[in-house]
């Protein structure tokens, strides 16, 4: 260990430090775990109907698109910033993608048109943010509007469908049993999570997070790294929009829309600290396995919509201060 | 045998209009003896129906009837339940284009009807003569278009039409707000204006509004489709002379009858086929599978209006 | 010197800690009406703790104090205010977007809150303040942009307008210049005969000498003494001070001193400074003096990349080059410990471990994915080599004293090894001891070829460690001396700003300054 | 510097005249292509759609001051709007004027309840009431039992408050919100407390150094917040004559925050004036009047109002911008 290779003499007026179990337990994605074996029983108790795998693995294709975009968010979030676009994101390069093959173009470059929107959705956000240095709440807040609104423009009212029978139902493709949306989820969990705490670049993403000054200072580039992120945000909507054009077999303006709520929510409930510097792609992992699970549960048991809203605006309050309470309490 | 089990999926809670579709329902299930639940989502955006309709397919109720918030993005869905042997009714309003997707659609009068009837009704209100306009929800809902369609072909083929002229079509998208503003932009565009058309209920609603705020109720006749009790202070202060609509009640009884029969086998779902149903006389199943609960509409007025609580 | 028997305000045994760490101890102190009190001390001695506890912006940890014989509790600056104290900050604190007018009178409680704005009188007073000041502000412009200077002018007349019976100047002349000092002593002279308290918080002995009735002096958060400034020689103080006589700091012998490391030509960012250029050979430690808001850090900001400079090149090793971000800084040899280590050093809730091995990513992930072990080898290596206390790698760096962190910022540029260092105040709010380490480090550092641009703020740290001392005065460079001929005078006269709208003449101050 | 060239700066400086410059040729440009937009009756109707947006946009404003933000405004409205109509509906004997009394106390406590929570647990409040936006609304659900008020339970006289006219023949629901806006400069311009919520935004840390009760005020600020989009909840009902749990105030936020912004309050707090939010209310007004009276799709309006929101931040930010670097020059000058 290396905390005992520190001569005793030195540690004399240096605060004590708190053991690493309580450390380990004190982390708000500790919580999060708690939560969802809680949700979990809670749920089966409430309904007959609601412990069945499947139906769980379907229920969760329907959160997996804002999931998606919430494991990239929480990346954003522990560099400091946040992206409220998503779900106008999502939204825009959906319409987008059906737009251009309902012109006649093929599949293929309808999914690419939506893919290069998504890049230049996030790089926008990130001109505005890095360049113009505005704040990133308040910018994505105009984004969301604006990106919703064209969306509205070019597609109007209509839904766009009659897309290709093989691109329809990506939800009931299975790989291993599960489907293919969960896998995508799971692998982006996996692979965001390797790059968060394991690279160079997950570690500078938590100490840009922590002080982005201090970043610049120490030679990372932070400019840099921001706008990769938020552009990580807007490819990550596309496919999100991808996925739900294939769920659907159909896009329309409105798509996912209020989804940023729910996106903020995965990652808040996941315990990611809101001013940046912590959080983990594991909390949102679990997140949204719980969001799912008690969303589910409550629908399943034909709980009215009221009381399933008035539940999730409380989770989502609540997980705000019990993050910012153990966070505050473990930083002196 | 178990009770069969039916379940409304309503377009969004906070609806009034569909408290009387479901109390449609709920009596005729007192009558015939199914168990009724009705669930809504919170907005009526087009996919927030889906996990409602998926719980219900793992609830496993027999019937899943639904108002789509689209007209394509519950196909899905709706073919899983079919696929597990649930009959899917779609109510008040049809998957236009889509409809091999649902069993029936349960309608509550004759579409190809509405604009005619609409447009009688506006003729009758300013003696046959002037400008009229449209204020509709959105630009794409289908049973509004299908109405203007209609509008449209009357005001052109009917010669007691002659004299009225269809100024403008315009949209407020089923929010109060826009339109408001909408109908205040056509007052102050077509100062001749003499009647309005709003066959959408916060349209006609938002109208009356303003007619009535800018004192011009003598001048614009305001009519449409809307629920009583939305528009009772308007009928009992003359701002409003008349306007129509259909029975939802009428609807959920129908559906409820139509369900338990076509799940006992008493009724079969085939183009052509009828049945009787109490209170509504005898049903024919229309093209595409469609049911209307009356052909025409119901005009409200001051002398009616009382007798109406929906 | 009218000194009434009970103490306006008597403080005992007023301690303070931040973080487990005692930065006052048992400070027990009368102030009597009608004096100008003088708190002495080095940087860090905890002279603005004592203030801000006086004046409800700190709680003391342990101790009591009394108005006029009475306990009272000072829990916020409203509860002060209303004591009747007031504190002019070290820091000109204000509200940048708000009126001069406004930044007077906000937060005064005389009237109800609902009860109107007197614009107009305001105003009149304002001017009146200003023209008392002698100074030419407009009190309708808002306070963003106006010069430190001026800021802490406003501030003083703030605090004028109060009707306060003890005020507290914590550094006031700092940044001002000697006329705007002439005025400022004369309107406290005039309190002190109104019968009102001052406690006057300074580095410069001759104006504490000028000015002061009594003296105390702090050092490493003890009072050491209290005194009549009558009875005290500058000896004497700076003996109270440092705990030692000044005779023992002496220029450093020069090391061998070799090829320009780094060479600045003609650098310009307006509004920050203009046309800088100077050079740092390699062994050799420059020094950059100046007064508080002289740009020398916007100047090393620019060097390192951190903002720019607008015109001007930078050359290193004799090749001109680009640098537009600390990463191509780095990666040219430079490293830059910055003044504000809170803000733009430390990594306040990572482990100490990160925080040193932040600046070579490349050396704790090989293959892109960070090794722990290598990287907890680095940290060790430089928690030994520099004596960094500390109970664990993994406490967040936070939780360590200033000097410990400041250790390991600069454990993590020894790591980039790099060959031109630029230190930024690297002994602000540093203990004596570490001081001592600190310099020795220094030393070392240049010792081994490196170069070293050294800014401080204490000129005898300056005078002591450096073979030339480059001078700042109000963005522009005024001095480049030479170690061994510099002298405390020397390095004031150039400090000191000759133009500008304060100074009408490039008169610098008569009297020998002490500055520490 | 001449005082000419000084006072011209100074007038141009201030966001005011930038956003009034811009009315004027929006109007021109509009009444270009449609002679009609520039008529008496444009005036009314632009007058008509803004009152709600102007009296939460006095508390939107007041927050925004204070360095902090409000997203529940709509969720409030909307819940004030159907306590007061059930009031009307299950209470028939009330006074009708009692539900502005309801309203706006309603709108007060759950603008104090955003506030508690930013100020206990020291939480950015555009996260707090991105949280309350959705839970007030999913309580007002719940006690309204998704039901709306119907037209018929809405108070006569209330309605008539949208119609009536005390003078000039201009409605009330006009008055009502030129007396809030005109409370609310002198409040804001004129009294102690409300250049206190000047200095909190424009120096949170110096503030409480200075004496100022951040909490105390963070509070009220919140709760004004909330009491104004009350307010906007009662006359809602009498302009639109019901009050829908899933319609009445959904997406209200989005349009005061950018009517708001674009009148030049900033976002970083302790800028902005009265005036400047009068004249962004009434800009963003006319945009959505000149939207119907061009024949453009309502499709555009949520683009518009996004890239406004974009376009006044930008403005925002070299304005500040500029007045820093000129201000440094001068000083070095
Ligand atoms: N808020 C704080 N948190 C932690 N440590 C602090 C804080 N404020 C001051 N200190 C520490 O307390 C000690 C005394 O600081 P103080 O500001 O009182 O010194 P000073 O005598 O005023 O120095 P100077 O002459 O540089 O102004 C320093 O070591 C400083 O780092
Ligand atoms: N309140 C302020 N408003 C605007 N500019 C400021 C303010 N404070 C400082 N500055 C800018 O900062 C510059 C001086 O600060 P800087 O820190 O570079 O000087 P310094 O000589 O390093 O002083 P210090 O000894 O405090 O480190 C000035 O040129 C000034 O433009
Ligand atoms: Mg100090
Ligand atoms: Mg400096």
């Amino acid at each position: 260990m290396s905390d005992t290779s520190i001569p005793k003499s030195a540690v004399q007026d240096a605060a004590p430090v708190r053991p690493r179990w309580k450390t380990i337990l004190l982390r708000p994605e500790a919580m999060t775990f708690v939560l969802l074996i809680l949700a979990t029983l809670g749920a089966s108790l409430l309904s007959p109907f609601f412990a069945d795998i499947a139906y769980i693995l379907e229920s969760f294709t329907y959160y997996s698109e804002y999931a998606i975009v919430g494991l990239v968010l929480t990346l954003v979030i522990i560099s400091g910033e946040i992206d409220l676009s998503g779900a106008a994101m999502m939204a825009l390069s959906a319409c987008l993608f059906g737009i251009t093959y309902q012109a006649g173009y093929p599949i293929s470059v309808a999914i690419l048109v939506s893919l290069i929107s998504g890049v230049a959705m996030g790089w926008f956000n990130a001109i505005l943010v890095i360049r113009f240095k505005l704040p990133s709440i308040i910018v994505t807040i105009g984004t969301l509007t604006l990106f919703r609104g064209i969306a509205q423009v070019i597609a109007g009212d209509r839904s766009i469908s009659k897309f290709p029978s093989w691109f329809v139902g990506i939800d009931y493709q299975y790989v291993l049993n599960l489907p293919i949306p969960v896998i995508v989820f799971c692998v982006v969990a996996l692979a965001l999570g390797v790059i968060l705490g394991g690279t160079v670049l997950g570690r500078q993403i938590y100490q840009i997070g922590t002080s982005a000054i201090a970043a610049q200072h120490a030679g990372i580039r932070v400019n840099r790294i921001k706008t990769g992120l938020f552009i990580g945000m807007g490819v990550a909507s596309s496919v999100a929009g991808l996925l739900t054009a294939s769920r659907l077999a159909s896009v329309r303006y409105d798509l996912a829309s209020g989804a940023e709520l729910q996106m903020v929510l995965i990652v808040m409930l996941g315990g990611t600290y809101i001013f940046g510097g912590r959080g983990s792609i594991i909390g949102t992992f679990l997140a949204a396995w719980l969001l799912v699970i008690i969303a589910t549960g409550m629908t399943v048991a034909n709980i009215p919509i009221n009381a399933q809203l008035t539940v999730l605006g409380l989770l989502l309050i609540i997980s705000i201060i019990a993050t910012n309470i153990i966070y505050s309490r473990t930083q002196r | 045998a178990d009770p069969i089990k039916i379940v409304f999926v309503g377009k969004n809670t906070g609806n009034p209009y569909f408290d009387s579709l479901v109390q449609g329902f709920v009596d005729g299930c007192d009558k015939l003896g199914c168990e009724f639940e009705f669930v809504a989502p919170a907005t009526a955006e087009a996919t927030s129906q889906i996990p409602f309709i998926t719980a219900q397919i793992q609830r496993g109720v027999d019937v899943i009837a639904t108002s789509p918030n689209s007209p394509d993005a519950l196909n899905q869905v709706l073919d899983r339940a079919r696929a597990k042997g649930i009959l899917v009714l779609s109510v008040n309003g049809d998957m236009t284009g889509n409809e091999e997707h649902r069993d029936a659609a349960i309608l509550p009068t004759d579409f190809e009807k509405v604009g005619a009837d609409q447009v009688e009704l506006v003729g009758s209100l300013i003696d046959y003569e002037g400008e009229i306009a449209i204020l509709s929800a959105t630009t794409e809902a289908p049973d509004q278009n299908k109405w203007i369609v209609g509008m449209n072909e009357a005001l052109a083929n009917d010669p007691k039409y002659a004299k009225m002229k269809l100024v403008a079509t315009v949209y407020g998208d089923d929010q109060p707000e826009k339109s408001t503003t909408e109908m205040e932009a056509l007052l102050s565009t077509y100062p001749n204006l003499r009647g309005v058309i709003s066959p959408t209920t916060v349209g006609i609603a938002a109208s009356a509004q303003v007619v009535q705020s800018a004192g011009k109720a003598d001048t614009v006749k305001v009519t449409g489709l809307g629920t009583p009790n939305q528009m009772r202070p308007f009928i009992k202060d003359g701002t409003v002379e008349a306007f129509q609509l259909w029975s939802p009640y009428n609807e959920g009884w129908l559906a409820s009858h139509f369900a338990v029969g076509v799940k006992d086998g008493t009724i079969k779902n085939e183009v052509g086929a009828t049945f009787e149903v109490p209170n509504l006389g005898t049903i024919t199943i229309n093209p595409l599978n469609s049911i209307n609960t009356q052909a025409g509409l119901t005009t409200f007025d001051a002398s009616n209006i009382d007798d109406f609580n929906f | 010197m009218p000194v009434s028997d009970t103490p306006v305000l008597s403080a005992r045994g007023i301690s303070k800690q931040f973080g487990g760490v005692e930065v006052l101890s048992d400070v027990d102190l009368d102030l009597s009406a009608g004096e100008i009190h003088a708190l002495l001390g080095e940087n860090g001695a905890g002279k603005s703790t004592f203030a801000k506890i006086l004046s409800g912006v700190h709680r003391p940890t342990r101790g009591t104090l009394a108005l006029n014989g009475n306990p009272v509790e000072v829990p916020n600056p409203i509860a002060a205010q209303n004591l009747g104290i007031t504190l002019i900050h070290q820091e000109p604190i204000s509200f940048p977007d708000m009126s001069v007018t406004e930044n007077l009178v906000l937060g005064r409680h005389d009237g109800a809150l609902l009860g109107r704005v007197p614009w107009a009188q305001m105003e009149r007073n304002a001017n009146e303040l200003m023209d008392m000041l002698r100074v030419s502000i407009d009190v309708t412009k808002p306070m963003r942009g106006l010069s430190i200077a001026d800021q802490q002018m406003v501030e003083i007349a703030r605090a004028l307008a109060s009707d306060s019976r003890l005020i507290i100047m914590d550094e006031p002349t700092a940044p001002l210049t000697p006329k705007e000092v002439e005025t400022l002593f004369s309107i406290a002279r005039r309190l002190r005969d109104q019968g009102r308290t001052i406690i006057f918080i300074s580095h410069r002995l001759e104006e504490v000498q000028a000015l002061c009735d009594r003296a105390t002096i702090f050092r490493d958060g003890h009072l050491v003494e209290t005194a009549n400034v009558a009875d005290l020689s500058d000896e004497d103080i700076i003996r109270l001070m440092i705990g030692r006589p000044l005779k023992e700091m002496m220029h450093r012998s020069g090391a061998k001193i070799g090829d320009v490391a780094l060479e600045v030509r003609e650098l310009s960012l307006p509004g920050k400074f203009h046309d800088i250029s100077f050079t740092v050979r390699h062994g050799e430690i420059v020094g950059l003096a100046g007064l508080v808001g002289a740009g020398r850090t916007d100047v090393a900001r620019a060097v390192f990349g951190v903002a720019p400079a607008a015109s001007g090149s930078i050359a290193v090793k004799g090749k001109t080059v680009e640098i537009a971000d600390p990463s191509d800084a780095i990666e040219l040899g430079l490293a830059f410990v910055p003044e504000d280590r809170a803000v733009a050093g430390i990594f306040g809730t990572l482990p100490v471990d990160q925080n040193i091995t932040a600046a070579v990513p490349g050396k704790i992930a090989p293959h892109g994915f960070i090794r722990s072990a290598i990287e907890r080898a680095l940290a060790e290596k430089s928690v030994k080599d520099l004596r960094i206390r500390l109970a664990a790698l993994r406490q967040p760096i936070g939780e360590l004293s200033g000097g410990n962190q400041q250790k390991s910022i600069l454990a993590r540029w020894l790591h980039t090894d790099p060959d031109i260092l630029i230190l930024d105040e690297p002994t602000r709010g540093i203990d004596i001891g570490v001081k001592a380490e600190f310099y020795d480090m220094i030393g070392t550092l240049a010792a081994n070829g490196r170069g070293v641009l050294l800014i401080s703020s204490e000129l005898p740290e300056l005078l002591y460690l450096c073979d030339r001392i480059l001078v700042m005065s109000e963005g522009e460079l005024t001095a480049d001396i030479a170690g061994d001929e510099a002298t405390q005078e020397s390095v004031m006269r150039a400090a000191v700003p000759t133009k500008g709208k304060h100074g009408t003449g490039g008169s610098p101050p008569e009297h020998n300054e002490v500055a520490l | 510097m001449n005082s000419l060239t000084a006072a011209l700066r100074f007038i141009l400086l201030r966001r005011e005249a930038g956003i009034a410059v811009m009315l004027v040729l929006f109007s021109l440009v509009v009444s270009a292509i449609e002679p009609r937009f520039l008529s008496l009756d444009t005036l009314r109707i632009v007058m008509l759609a803004v009152p709600l947006i102007l009296i939460a946009g006095m508390g939107q404003m007041m927050v925004l001051l204070a360095r902090h933000v409000d997203l529940s405004i709509g969720s409030i409205l909307g819940f004030s709007a159907i306590v007061a109509g059930m009031a009307f509906r299950d209470l028939p004997e009330m006074p009708w004027w009692f539900g502005f009394f309801i309203a706006t106390f309603v709108g007060a406590a759950l603008g104090l309840v955003n506030g508690a929570v930013v100020t206990l647990f020291r939480l950015p409040s555009i996260i707090v009431t991105l949280g309350t936006l959705s839970l007030y609304r999913g309580v007002l659900f719940l006690i309204s039992d998704a039901r709306q008020v119907d037209p018929q339970y809405i108070p006569r006289p209330l309605i008539e408050m949208s119609q009536t006219s005390p003078i000039f023949g201009i409605p009330w629901i006009i008055f009502i919100a030129l007396t809030i806006a005109l409370i609310s400069y002198v409040f804001l311009d004129h009294t102690r407390l409300g250049r206190q919520i000047y200095a909190i935004g424009s120096n949170p840390v110096a503030a409480p150094l200075r004496g100022i009760s951040v909490v105390p005020v963070t509070l009220l600020v919140f709760t004004l917040s909330g009491a104004l989009a009350g307010l906007a909840g009662v006359l809602y009902a009498s302009r639109f004559g019901y009050v829908n749990p899933s319609i009445t105030g959904v997406g209200f936020e989005f349009t005061v925050i950018a009517a708001v912004v674009v009148g030049g309050v900033s976002i970083n707090g302790g800028v902005g004036t009265v005036l400047g939010t009068v004249l962004g209310v009434i800009f963003l007004g006319a945009v959505s009047v000149a939207l119907p009276i061009l024949g453009v799709s309502a499709f555009w309006r949520d683009a518009i109002y996004g890239a406004v929101i974009i376009i006044a931040l930008l403005i925002d930010r070299s304005v500040r911008e500029s007045g820093i670097r000129s201000a440094t020059l001068e000083a070095r000058a």
